[in-house]
Parts: C-alpha cells; structure tokens; sequence
C-alpha cells in the first residue's frame, strides 16, 4: 500500500473520534486536502470491495472505521457478555463493608458521609455484599458483609489475603 | 525533589557499582575490591558536592564494601581454611549479576513495541445501542482499587476514627462470616462443632476471637448447661 | 470473504480487551476452536501482507488490531504527545515483578538494592503490576505479579513468550 495511504488509515484508526480532513491536513501542512480525500475515498472503496468485518465509513465531518452493519448481532452478543466494572461510590461503599465487617449500614452511611442505600443496594444485586446477620438490638439492624463472589472477582484466597492499610501507606512513604 | 535528580544518574548504588567496573572493565568475577571501593566513595562524594540528596542505600553499599575489603586484607592462616572459605567478594557479585540481569530484561522490556507509544489500538467508542449489563459477569477487579478506596475515605475522617485494620483482624472477619454461614444453615452449633476438629492453635483461637466478638456484636447467643457444660451458639436474631 | 472470517474481524475489532479464542468459542458454541484460530491466524497473514495503517496481532492471550510501529511519530504527532512509557526505575521494578513473579516487596527491593515502593506504587496504579496474595510466611507479605495489561502494553502474547534472563541462566550452570 502506499505509505501516505496506510499512515492515513492508522491515524483514523487511532483517532480518538470521528478524523475530519482538516485535522489530517494539520499534520500534513505541505499536502493538498483533496489528495488526503482521494487516498480516503480510495480506502472506503477497498474495504467496501473486500467484505470484510470493519468498514471505513464517512461520518459526522471525519472518517471512522466501524464493524459491518451486518454483523451488529454478534457485536451485540460480545458486548452482552461485557464484564461490568463498578462506579466510585459502589468501590468505596464495598471498600467500607469488606474492612469493616460485620457493619450496619448506618455506619457505612457515617465512613463514607453519604446515604449509601443506592451502592448498597446494587452491591447486593451484584451479589458482592451479602446480609451476614442481625444485631440484636432495638430495630434489629442488618449487619453485611462480603461473598464469596467477592473474592472471586477481587482474586483474593480469603480476606486477610486484602492488602492492610498499613502495607498500603508504606507503599507511598 | 533531590532524591529524583539522583535517579537520573544512577538508579540505585548497584547500578553505580556496575557503571565503575565497565568503566574499568574489570571482570566481575574478579573485583579489584580496594580500587573499586575507592572510586565508589569518591564517586559518593562528589554526589553529594552537588548537593544531591543520597538515599540510604548508597551508604550501606559502600559500608559492605569496606567491609570487604578489610575481610580480603585479613591474612590467611592455613592454605587449607582458604579452600572452604568463601570469597568474600562472592555474596556482592551474585547481587551483581541479578541485578545486571534485570537492568538488561528492562532495556528488552523498553525496546518491544510499547502500546500508546509505538503501536496503538482502536480509541474511538463504539457507536451502539444501548447494550443491557449483564450483572452477572465481572472482570476480575484489582484489591488495589479497593484499598485505595478505603485509605482515601479514612483520610478525610477524624483522627479518632482512623484504625489499622490488619490481616489479623481480616482473619477475623474470614472467621465470623463462616460462622455466621453456618448457624444460618444449621441454627444452632456447639463450640466443639465450630472447630471442626481441627487442632491448628490460630484457626482455634479466631474461632474463638470470632464468637466473642459475634457476642459483643449481639449477632448471636451462647448458652451453657452448666458450668462445664456444652456451650451452645444461636443466632441473635432469626 | 468467507462470512466467519468476517464476523471474527468484526468481533476482534469490537473488543476492547486483546479477544481470546475462548471467549469467541462462547460465542459460537458449535465451531471447534482451531477452525476459529486458523481464520484469525488467515487474518493476521492478510494484514501483513497488505502492508497498511494497521496489524492484527496476537496479544496478552487474544487477538487485537494496532496500528504498524512504524507510523507511530504520526499517531502520536495526532493525539498531540500524551507521554507515554516509563522510568529507567519503574521499568527495572516491573522486569523484576515479571521474572520472579510472585515475588514479595523486600525481594524486589533486594534485587535492585533500592527501596522500590514509589515505582511500584506507581506500577500498580497504572495497572502493570497488581496484588497475586500473601506468601505464608511470618508477617504474610503481599505477593506481586503482573497483570493481562502488562502483557498488552509490552505486545507480549503471554508471560513464557519474556525472553530468558541472559545472566540467571550462566549463574545456574
């Protein structure tokens, strides 16, 4: 392949959104845009004509490559299967409830200055915190703690595997 | 602040070491131990001259190497204690050697095709359809996220909430959630039955830590027949 | 192209993970895996000969698409210089976390006659090195290894493919 042609096609590769012409041509002060359009064209001609699972396609003012529409099902399907990662509030709720087990919730609410129903609620859907009991006192509260899957997905044999804070701070010293 | 500008010399005193015997291409196996240790303090020095902060372990290298030395100028008694006696020199060419080693498998590391500096992977987001999570996959998260979470939490608090928590006390946690397994299974368990008859003296001891604190947290009941008794363990709350 | 082939590009693409032929062959429930890794071992072949922006490369245990090194100072020129790579200091620590994995602190520390807390802190935050467990011994000091991101950014398709430690080996024979 040409090498103007294949460096174009990594830069919209690598693009962090749709590459627009303009931009290219920023990188390639001495070069006509209408050649940059050309190789560009040329290269949505090639994939078109090869059939392939990626296709460079002309959107929204800039070039991207995209999987083929026809394939979207088995995207979908990859993507389905997506692990899903956890949001800050739900990371530090759980950080509270795995150092501090057993423990209410109205102490979590009190460690992280927070209500913490919602990250506590999804944490127990996610089946990473569980009820470990009640406190005999006046309102019986919940006392939670963490699961198994807890430290399945944290790879961890048990909880004194959990690094300490001390070790942490020594870390940063 | 000093302490960074000294790195970008050398990236520690076994790198200085090894930067003097290829700068005299000497044979590690064989270090002229008084020449080395001379040029390895001056070098020290005028380290310092420059006012360059010099971590600790430059000093405790040139220490070992003193002591060397001065173990080299000891004489020999008898030709046959020579033979069993190690070099002296021995135990710091090893380090050497490993340390050589790993300064080489960096540089291998270095030159590879690094990803987001030589090669880079597709970095626009994928136009989809809103996709449904599946809640039960997960990718395997780092304790280090947590951790972190937890220290930058405690941070904020006062200093009176500030606790160590250490791996003694998760130990205990370990302990009170496998109890607390049990008793919901089983609704009432004796000591005895706690143990599993295992005879391993921490594992009886965390059991043990493990009820009182169970009792403290009034998460279960302990009763005794009689004063010597079985002890029986039921849940607080049902 | 054959349409499996195909979709295996467009799934590949899709990912954002290095895409191993298991989590294809959960996919795709009926297709023996060497059918499924011969077509993308096709694709690599393809890419390579068509000398373009982009490969398809075989990385941290899965397929995953990069542009060629050889335009690197274009893409880079692109996404406007975000420094990349490491230390001297924090690339010694990882080749010492990877070679003699899992290995604790005071080891590293050792082998490098340094104290390796503030390059391995770093290396743990940004996700190279990360806690394996706790070696059972007095005090269980936290073990370290390196992650799937390791062998991702170093373009290593697992660890055995590290090349062997040139001084080790004479010290053993």
């Amino acid at each position: 392949m040409e090498e103007m042609k294949a460096i174009l096609e990594a830069l919209v590769f690598a693009s962090e959104i749709p590459l627009s012409v303009d931009r290219i041509g920023e990188l390639f002060p001495g070069t006509e845009k209408n050649e940059i359009k050309k190789f560009l064209e040329e290269l949505i001609q090639e994939y078109e004509e090869r059939k392939g699972g990626i296709d460079l396609q002309a959107v929204a003012g800039g070039y991207q490559f995209r999987t083929r529409a026809d394939f979207s099902q088995w995207v979908k399907k990859l993507r389905m299967g997506k692990p899903a990662g956890l949001t800050p509030a739900a990371l530090e709720t759980l950080a509270v409830v795995a150092y501090r087990q057993p423990v209410v919730k109205a102490d979590i609410d009190r460690f992280r200055g927070v209500d913490v129903s919602g990250s506590l609620k999804g944490l127990l859907e996610k089946k990473l915190v569980r009820v470990v009991g009640r406190k005999d006192v006046p309102g019986k509260p919940i006392l939670y703690g963490t699961t198994k899957k807890f430290l399945e997905v944290f790879n961890l044999k048990d909880l004194a595997e959990l690094p300490t804070l001390r070790e942490l701070k020594e870390l940063q010293e | 602040m000093g302490y960074e500008i000294k790195l970008d010399i050398f990236e520690g005193p076994l790198d200085l070491l090894l930067y003097l015997i290829k700068k005299n291409e000497i044979d590690i196996y064989d270090i002229p131990i008084a020449l080395i240790t001379r040029q390895y303090l001056e070098y020290i020095e005028v380290l310092r001259s420059l006012n360059l902060d010099l971590a600790g372990e430059f000093l405790v290298l040139a220490s070992t190497l003193i002591h060397i030395k001065s173990r080299m100028l000891l004489p020999i008694e008898a030709d046959e204690e020579m033979e069993d006696e190690e070099d002296p020199r021995a135990e710091l060419v090893k380090q050497l050697l490993e340390y050589q080693a790993f300064k080489e498998a960096a540089l291998q590391l270095d030159s590879r095709p690094v990803l987001e500096r030589d090669v880079f992977k597709r970095a626009c987001p994928l136009e989809m359809s809103a996709l449904p999570e599946d809640l039960e996959v997960f990718e395997e998260m780092d304790v280090f996220d947590l951790v972190k979470a937890f220290q930058q939490m405690i941070a904020k608090l006062d200093r009176t909430e500030r606790m160590e928590i250490d791996v003694e006390k998760m130990s205990l946690a370990d302990r009170i959630n496998e109890i607390m397994d049990k008793l919901t299974e089983r609704k009432h368990l004796t000591f005895t039955e706690l143990l599993e008859e295992r005879i391993d003296r921490r594992w009886i001891l965390y059991t043990f830590l493990a009820v009182l604190e169970l009792m403290k947290l009034k998460m279960i009941k302990a009763y005794q027949g009689d004063s010597f008794g079985v002890i029986r363990i039921f849940l607080a709350v049902e």
